[in-house]
């Protein structure tokens, strides 16, 4: 029953995007795209939810040979835990809602069918994702919803903006790729093996056992972070982190799906599949990028004006949370947090969607596009762009305000949702899932006595608040106040219900529902990690505990004896003390993360509802930190400046508020190949290269000429060679 | 026989084409398509009867020709041979129709040159016969002499007589390395034992058995060079590759395609079947680091390195679409020598399949290119923009092939790459690391193309550009369709040769483990 | 050894005295005809040659395979080399014949004497192959040469023809006399004229110290001088760009072909017989003197070729660089194992074959394009292609078979060579060779270019007769078969000198 | 006098052949010294076959005898040949005919 169950939720969306690409083929499409991949994707959810029911906790393979070489073979099939379902849940839910809310935002489009055909594509690559049992799948599904995004960023390729976006973050993704694949190469020298588990001896997960207590790991640990490095791309971590603001050029739902809910969090899964194999050493890395990009992008996020980058600084900052639960070894607290943000990240997208629907999106957006078309007459000759800086009217939070009265429903569920991910205690699910991880690096910081986990903890303590400051800035910014832009005010008007309804389900979602499945350890068992450095130091328990359960209603409640009796396992008071300190830890972070949440709060209250203090002399106040925020780092600047040259980096100091890594390291690539390389290729190929063949060539010819010169046509001369060659010869070989 | 039929068909087509008046264009294209469609029947015959479960020859015909040198007709095909063979067939109706309107002169001599050409491709992959391997090799550089030289570019001559000469050089050493095994093919201790052969079989036999005198290290590491740089120059390996890029500036379109599809690919196969299959000695001196070999032991890895990064780079510096191709292909065939270096099953499987899919895409690419070309009368990168508007199929169907050459997974160039990759990691390390920048430049060029031609605002000049029509997306769907099918289940293409790798990596592992 | 005397010797001699009977016919009815229709004559002439050729194979026939007669005393031997090259030599002649029927530079005035002169100087090429005495040998060269002298100056009122044959004839009486000198030298060596007794008696002089290396080495230099210039090999062959150029091209034709194959059989049989014994080739290490002249010759040959812009002249040095070729094959004579040397012989017969045709093949297009475009220059070869395709197609593919280029019959001449040479381990000599080829494509495909890739300033088609392209035919086909069909290469295996 | 003394002196009249046949600047005594190297040879012949052969044999002296005739004949056509060039170049001055060359 599981077989054709997955094969219904892989084959719905491809089905629906293949219907599209072979009518294209013939010039044709299918009258009602958008019904077509909306159904397809229904269907695949009611599936998932069918296979709630079909799967047991521990992981079952489901694999055929999918290349077979003498000794090698290479198995494709479904690696189905729960955490498997609860993601395909995820994904076909968010994606669902988003296929219903294009419905409503995309009408009119040029391109409306490719966009749902493209959708379909992106599910089903989201899903392979998911589902597939080896690292070879994975990285074929995480490849496929690369492209996937790279085809919807650039949806409105018209724009240069969008059509260096899509290049960039493609690019940008890839090199972090490349790190996974040498990764992959590394475990594959080893194991002879990509697949994680399949029943067998040898998963690289049984294999990885083995290693257990052998000194032998510092190349796992390389091969860890190198895997890792793949979700750095993807999840838009530190250092990789640039090309997420900029994807948020592609339309709206998009951003909702892929850049909030789905494909950044694939890192994260990816991350938490590969848990086995993580040695401390790549678990601390892991920690440390995820903490920091939690804090770096959440300051950023303080300053932006464009709706939709603050909520993109605020989906990076999330999912470094999600990194370092897991680098904490909070495999579940990392993975909760996963499902909690994607329903109320895509909530608030959608939600920004509906403003900038309401004003007149579309139609603002196409007469902007074909404007800039004509200014910068294509001249992107260059793999550099000039990223038009300025933010487009309708997603500037400046010109927004009092929103709440013209569009009611959309301020209700957004306020749900920044409720959520603010952590306000108890009613909202952020606040379990921020609050799990909390504990979670706190406890691991306690059980291991390492400093490098309490430094984690109060960065993400700190993250937590300015989360909360941020998010209600946006919402007092545009919902709040006095209307900012009269005329655009006035245009403003209520969703049609196409788009409501996926809110309000996303609404519903945000409240703490899905802790019922988190909390069931029968459902939900963390694999467990195998410490090879043992036996160095303790074992350590991976946590499971979302949360004490003292608080009342009852589908929060695990009991501790459940709790113990886990632990069981291993040797029973070690264990009963880890996870007292862990209960201990929670109950800190707990109070802790109210008290940082209020702060929060209270502060964005008092700065942009009340406005007893005024942003902007607060910003002159601490000008260079501000510019700091402001200049998100100076990140790409300093790529830059790094890969093209100090002087660009002057010159562009604050007008540039964009460029990126790979912008970067392409551009540099291109213009060293076009000026140093081009000219050296233009050298070594045509001169050395070429030009020693011609070379021969030019001297066989001379000989010739010489040869002709000998050739005088005085008859006498001939004669003279004859003697003179008789004469040689025997003289030569007189001597010989 | 259905071998022979398959190989000679296309020659008699070409006698056909020569007997038909020279006015009649249309039929000569039909007699052309339909000689060229017979071969793929074929073909997928051969392809679908063909025995998967063993390593050894199939098909195979042995008719004395020159008994005076024991030389035979001797074809045969295995796993290797029988998925080129499909390959080359495969071009060639779409070739074929790839020419139907742009070649305005002389379109019966272009027939049948091209019948030729496609008979001594045929045979070639299926030559068991050292000495009408080498003269089918032979046989295809006069047609393409004329088919570059005539039909050409502006710089036609020059490019034509460039890769004749680059050809030629490097069929000459292969020649005296061809003699010299013939003349030692029957020496034993130093002894002349029995009839001297040029049977690949038979060779391949005696190079294995010990204390004969092609089993020799220093005997076999010399013939190794001959003929690797007679192959070499056709891969083409840096650094002989500067033939490649006017050769195919210059060609028409349905020449680039069997250029890339097909040449290139009876170099890597010639490196495939004598010098790892026959010269093990040899492939191992150049293939393991020993304190005997020293740095030698890296160079073929080295090279295939060199040709990955190189090309890739020089492809990033093209503004000519179709030179950005071709530079690509080279980077390309860098993953197959990779992969050969490498010598394990994987690396190896890697590589063929690496040559088989490259045949595909850059096949589809050059069409690609050429189907602009015909519309633009321009191949300058920069000079388009937003055609991803006006012609959405072709926009559609070029990012498909160029996913495919960067090696997007789930699609076949993926896993050739990827193979490539993990088997020569298995043996150097380093190298493979460093050879997946070629992966990262790879995206880089083809990305920045991709938004150079279609993305962005369009071009005023290509406001009335036609869309691509019935006749080019006919030659461009099978390919399409290989490209995907090959992509999502690769085995079945693997399944037909993975016997023969299996039985060639072990071989030269034993090798490696050997006496190096 | 048995020798025949004269009278049972005319029986075998029968070829040779058809050509000087008919010669002697040809002037008569040159005489006795009235108006000047010279295709009668040429007829004739051709006739003469068919008796001869039947005369060959009947004699051959009586011969027997395998088996040689010593005819004359000695003067002259009848063997299957023998036969093989005068076959050879009587087609060469047959087609010279047909192409001045077509040539028009040739003036009508005259033609018996010319044709007269085509079977005289056959016959001293006949001599050539067979002669195995010093006094023969001398007598033959001096019969060709004398005669072609007086062929390639044949064109009156043409300076270049005039020049070509005064070149030609002081060139060659200087080579001749100094070759005179070197039998001289070798007739005192030994004591006597006849071949095989000097390859015997050599050796016993050399160890008996009557004789030093240094003498027979003077006397071989001397010799060579005399062959060399019949087969244009370095340094001995200045005099054939400028003849081959100035000569009528039929005549060009027939030198180039015939008349190096006859010097090749001289070579081959003197230094067979003479100097076969192994002792005397390492006293003076002939054969890295070989090995070394035929270098030499084949890429001089190529390189001075490479600039020439006179087609006639172009293949003159071709064919200079072929003798080279066909040199590398003579070298096998000096190696001790006399598999190897027959390996040897056999492959430059097996090339001569090849050779024969597609060298032919390629003059005679050069003098189609003369009578109709009037002129030998590359450029008058612009846009053959659409001028007269199947022209082109042919000379196309008589270029790269000289070449080399498989799978055409030029390739498995060389091909041929090459294992032979490389079997007796001078790989550098066969590398060299190689690489000429190589070389020698940019000169052949300048002509293919010209043909194909370059258009002519007037476009107006050639028109050739039937018989054009039936003679065109007879050299195209075996140029693309030979290679292909075993036949040949048993034959050139089975034809050895004893 | 021994087989030296004709040696040397046809050594000698050898050189001078080939001295004149480099040196001259008229065809005719180009054509003379030929006539001076074919002589040195028929020299040769004569005085091997009178002190190397056996008295009955006379081999060497019929070679002399056909080497006079040969010598004959090739000046007969070296002159109608010099008449030719001088018909067309209106001198015998090798060195002024070389039209032919490269």
């Amino acid at each position: 029953m599981v077989i054709p169950l997955i094969s219904i939720i892989l084959l719905c969306p491809l089905a629906a995007f293949a219907i599209f690409a072979l009518l294209g083929l013939a010039k044709r499409s299918f009258p009602r795209q958008d019904l077509l991949s909306t159904v397809a994707m229904l269907a695949a959810l009611v599936c998932s939810f069918l296979l709630l029911r079909e799967v047991v906790p521990n992981p079952e393979p489901h694999t055929v040979d999918w290349i077979s070489l003498g000794k090698i073979t290479f198995a494709m099939g479904f690696y189905l835990d729960s955490v498997t379902v609860i993601m395909l849940i995820v994904v076909t839910l968010v994606s669902s809602l988003v296929h219903i809310f294009s419905i409503g935002y995309m009408h009119g489009d040029p391109r409306y069918p490719r966009f749902f055909a493209y959708l379909s594509l992106f599910s089903f690559s989201m899903l392979f994702l998911v589902v597939s049992d080896n690292l070879l799948g994975i990285y074929i599904g995480w490849e496929l919803v690369g492209l996937c995004s790279y085809l919807l960023i650039g949806f409105w390729f018209e724009k240069d903006s969008a059509a260096n976006a899509c290049k960039k973050a493609f690019l940008t993704t890839r090199v972090g790729d490349v790190g996974m694949f040498i990764g992959m190469m590394m475990l594959f020298a080893k194991f002879k093996t990509l697949s994680l588990y399949d029943g067998t001896e040898n998963g690289i997960f049984t294999l990885v056992e083995g290693l257990s207590g052998t000194g032998d790991i510092i190349w796992l640990s390389i091969a860890g972070i190198l895997i890792f490095c793949g979700a750095v791309g993807k999840s838009a971590q530190v250092p990789l982190h640039t090309w997420l603001p900029d994807a948020m050029e592609g339309p709206t739902p998009v951003s909702a799906l892929i850049h909030a809910a789905t494909m950044v969090a694939a890192g994260v899964y990816l991350t938490a599949r590969m848990f086995p194999i993580l040695t401390d050493t790549s678990s601390l890395v892991i920690a440390y990028i995820g903490g920091i990009t939690a804090l770096v992008a959440a300051t950023i996020a303080i300053v932006r004006f464009d709706i939709k980058r603050v909520l993109a600084y605020s989906t990076v900052s999330q999912l470094g949370y999600m990194m370092l639960a897991i680098g904490a070894g909070s495999y579940v607290a990392g993975l909760f947090h996963l499902t909690t943000h994607a329903f109320f990240k895509a909530l608030l997208f959608l939600g920004s969607g509906s403003v900038i629907h309401a004003f007149h999106a579309m139609h603002a957006h196409h007469d902007e596009e074909h404007a800039d078309g004509e200014e910068h007459e294509h001249d992107d000759h260059s793999l550099v762009h000039e990223h038009g800086s300025e933010i487009p009217p309708d997603q500037d939070m400046r010109n927004m305000g009092g929103l709440r009265r013209k569009m009611p429903w959309t301020f209700g569920t957004m306020l749900v949702a920044t409720l959520s991910i603010s952590g306000v205690p108890f009613l909202f699910s952020g606040f379990w899932s921020k609050d799990a991880i909390l504990g979670g690096v706190l406890g691991h910081a306690m059980v291991l006595h390492s400093p490098h986990y309490y430094v984690l903890f109060g960065i993400a303590l700190l993250a937590a608040g300015i989360t909360a400051f941020y998010m209600f800035r946006l919402i007092f910014m545009t919902f709040f106040g006095e209307p900012r832009n009269q005329e655009m005010h006035d245009m403003a008007h209520e969703s049609p219900w196409v788009m409501v309804v996926p809110l309000l389900v996303l609404a519903f979602l945000s409240l703490p529902v899905v802790n019922t499945i988190w909390f069931n350890k029968d459902y939900v068992k963390p694999p467990p990690q195998h410490h090879i450095q043992a036996p160095q130091h303790a074992q350590v328990v991976p946590d499971t505990k979302t949360g004490d359960a003292n608080f009342g209603m009852a589908f929060f409640w695990i009991s501790e004896a459940q709790a113990a009796e886990e632990e069981g396992g291993k040797n029973t008071e070690k264990a009963d003390d880890a996870y007292r300190i862990h209960k201990l830890a929670h109950n800190i972070a707990m109070v802790l993360s109210i008290v940082v949440a209020g702060l929060g709060i209270l502060l964005s209250w008092l700065f942009y509802h009340r406005r007893r203090f005024s942003a902007e002399s607060v910003a002159t106040k601490f000008s260079p930190v501000y510019n700091l925020f402001w200049n998100k780092y100076y990140f790409d600047e300093f790529y830059d400046g790094v890969l093209v040259a100090l002087t660009v980096w002057k010159s562009r100091l604050f007008a540039q508020f964009d460029g990126s890594i790979v912008d970067g390291t392409v551009n540099g690539v291109g213009t060293v190949t076009r000026q140093i390389f081009a000219a050296f290729i233009g050298f070594f190929d045509n001169r050395v290269v070429d030009g020693i063949v011609n070379r021969v060539a030019e001297v066989t010819w001379a000989a010739g000429g010489r040869i002709r010169r000998i050739q005088t046509g005085a008859i006498q001369t001939y004669l003279f060679v004859v003697l003179g060659g008789i004469v040689l010869i025997i003289l030569i070989f007189r001597a010989l | 026989m259905l071998l022979s039929l398959m190989i000679f068909v296309p020659l008699l087509g070409m006698i056909v084409v020569l007997l038909l008046p020279r006015e009649s264009e249309e039929l000569i294209k039909r007699v052309t398509l339909l000689f060229t469609l017979i071969p793929l029947l074929l073909a997928v015959v051969l392809f679908i009867s063909y025995d998967r479960s063993t390593a050894g020859t199939q098909y195979f015909v042995s008719v004395p020709w020159i008994e005076t040198f024991n030389i035979n007709y001797h074809i045969g095909i295995d796993g290797l041979s029988v998925t080129l063979i499909l390959l080359t067939a495969l071009l060639g109706p779409i070739c074929v129709l790839a020419s139907w309107r742009n070649i305005e002169k002389g379109i019966k001599a272009y027939m049948a040159l091209f019948l030729l050409l496609e008979t001594g491709m045929l045979g070639f992959f299926a030559a068991l016969d050292l000495f009408l391997f080498f003269v089918f090799f032979e046989l295809t550089l006069l047609p393409m002499y004329f088919l570059i030289g005539v039909w050409g570019g502006p710089r036609r001559e020059y490019a034509a007589i460039k890769f004749f000469l680059y050809t030629l050089f490097g069929s000459v050493l292969m020649l005296v390395a061809i003699i010299a095994v013939y003349l030692n093919s029957n020496v034993i201790n130093g002894i002349a034992a029995g009839a001297r052969t040029f049977d690949i079989p038979t060779l391949i036999e005696r190079a294995a058995t010990e204390g004969h005198a092609l089993a020799d290290r220093t005997f076999q590491i010399w013939v190794f060079l001959g003929f690797f740089i007679g192959f070499a120059v056709k891969v083409p390996i840096f650094p002989f590759h500067t033939w490649l890029p006017d050769a195919h500036v210059e060609a028409p379109t349905a020449i680039s395609v069997i250029l890339a599809g097909v040449l290139l690919k009876m170099g890597t196969y010639g490196l495939v079947r004598i010098n790892m299959d026959m010269l093990p000695e040899g492939m191992a001196f150049f293939t393991k680091v020993t304190e005997e070999t020293g740095l030698w032991g890296y160079s073929l890895a080295l090279l295939g390195f060199i040709n990955i990064v190189y090309g890739s780079f020089c492809a990033l510096a093209q503004t000519d679409f179709k030179k950005l191709v071709a530079y690509s292909s080279i980077g390309h065939m860098g993953f197959v020598i990779l992969g050969l270096a490498a010598g394990n099953e994987v690396g190896v499987t890697g590589a063929i399949l690496q040559m088989f899919n490259h045949g595909v895409i850059s096949a589809m690419l050059f069409l690609l290119v050429g189907v602009l070309y015909d519309r633009a009368h321009h191949r300058e990168i920069n000079g388009f923009g937003g055609l991803g508007n006006r012609m959405p199929i072709y926009t559609g169907i070029t990012t498909l092939a160029f996913m495919a050459s960067l090696g997007l997974p789930g699609l076949s160039g993926f896993i050739g790459e990827a193979f490539s990759l993990l088997g020569a990691y298995e043996r150097f390390p380093t190298l493979a690391i460093l050879s997946t920048i070629g992966i990262v430049v790879g995206a880089a060029y083809f990305l920045w193309t991709l938004q150079r031609v279609f993305l962005g605002t369009l071009n005023p000049k290509y406001e009335a550009l036609p869309e691509i029509n019935k006749r080019e997306i006919l030659t461009l769907v099978p390919l399409g369709i290989l490209t995907i099918v090959l992509g999502i289940w690769p085995h079945f293409a693997i399944e037909m040769f993975s016997e023969s790798v299996v039985e060639l990596t072990t071989k030269i592992m034993g090798t490696l483990q050997a006496n190096l | 050894m048995d020798y025949l005397e004269n009278i049972e010797s005319l029986a075998y001699f029968s070829p040779e005295i058809l050509l000087v009977v008919f010669a002697a016919a040809v002037i008569i009815l040159d005489l006795v005809v009235k108006n000047r229709e010279s295709e009668k004559v040429a007829y004739l002439a051709l006739v003469g040659l068919g008796c001869s050729l039947v005369a060959i194979i009947i004699t051959h026939s009586a011969l027997g395979t395998n088996e040689s007669k010593n005819l004359f005393w000695g003067m002259i031997r009848l063997d299957g080399f023998a036969v093989f090259f005068k076959v050879l030599l009587l087609l060469a002649t047959a087609a010279t014949i047909l192409f001045s029927i077509r040539s028009e530079e040739l003036d009508v005035r005259l033609k018996g004497e010319y044709y007269a002169l085509l079977l005289a100087v056959t016959f001293g090429m006949f001599l050539m192959a067979s002669a195995t005495n010093l006094l023969m040998i001398f007598i033959a060269l001096e019969t060709v040469s004398l005669t072609s002298y007086i062929l390639a100056g044949f064109l009156t009122h043409s300076p270049r023809s005039s020049e070509a044959a005064f070149k030609y004839i002081t060139y060659g009486a200087v080579a001749s006399g100094t070759m005179l000198f070197g039998l001289s030298l070798i007739f005192g060596m030994a004591g006597t004229g006849d071949l095989t007794t000097i390859g015997q008696q050599l050796p016993a002089v050399l160890a008996s110290g009557e004789v030093t290396a240094l003498g027979v080495l003077i006397a071989i230099t001397f010799i060579l001088a005399g062959i060399g210039y019949k087969i244009a090999s370095v340094p001995f062959h200045m005099w054939s760009p400028d003849v081959y150029e100035g000569a009528p091209i039929p005549i060009t034709a027939f030198l180039s072909v015939a008349s190096k194959a006859a010097g090749f059989a001289l070579f081959l049989r003197f230094f067979f017989s003479g100097f076969g014994n192994s002792e005397v080739m390492q006293s003076i290490d002939l054969g890295l003197l070989l090995a070394i002249i035929s270098a030499l010759t084949m890429t001089i040959g190529n390189l001075a070729a490479l600039p020439q812009q006179n087609v006639k002249r172009l293949l003159a040095y071709s064919s200079i660089a072929h003798g080279g070729y066909l040199l590398m094959g003579a070298v096998l004579l000096t190696n001790g194992d006399a598999a190897i040397v027959n390996k040897g012989i056999g492959a430059i017969l097996f090339y001569l074959v090849i050779y024969f045709f597609m060298n032919l093949g390629a003059f005679y297009v050069v003098v189609l394009i003369a009578n109709e475009a009037g002129t030998e220059m590359v450029e008058g070869y612009r846009g053959l292609s659409s001028r007269a395709p199947l022209v082109a197609g042919a000379m196309a593919v008589f270029l790269f078979a000289l070449t080399g280029i498989p799978p055409l019959a030029g390739f498995f001449g060389k091909w041929v060579l090459f294992t032979a040479v490389i079997e007796g381990n001078l790989y550098w000599l066969a590398f060299v060779g190689l690489l000429n080829s190589v070389v020698s494509l940019y000169y052949y495909a300048r002509i293919v270019k010209a043909m194909y890739l370059e258009s002519a300033e007037d476009t107006d088609s050639f028109s050739f007769s039937k018989g054009t392209f039936a003679l065109l035919t007879v050299f195209v086909v075996p140029t693309l078969l030979i290679g292909l069909l075993n036949i040949f290469y048993s034959l050139s295996e089975k034809i050895t000198l004893q | 006098m021994s087989l030296q003394h004709y040696l040397v002196i046809s050594a000698i009249l050898f050189s001078l052949g080939i001295f004149a046949v480099l040196t001259r600047k008229n065809a005719i005594s180009i054509l003379m010294g030929i006539e001076l190297i074919l002589n040195s040879c028929n020299l040769n012949f004569a005085a091997f076959s009178r002190f190397v052969t056996p008295p009955e044999n006379i081999d060497g002296q019929i070679i002399a005898i056909f080497g006079i005739v040969l010598a004959a004949a090739e000046a007969a056509v070296f002159l109608a040949i010099i008449l030719a060039i001088y018909r067309e170049f209106g001198s015998i001055r090798p060195d002024e005919v070389d039209t032919l060359k490269g």
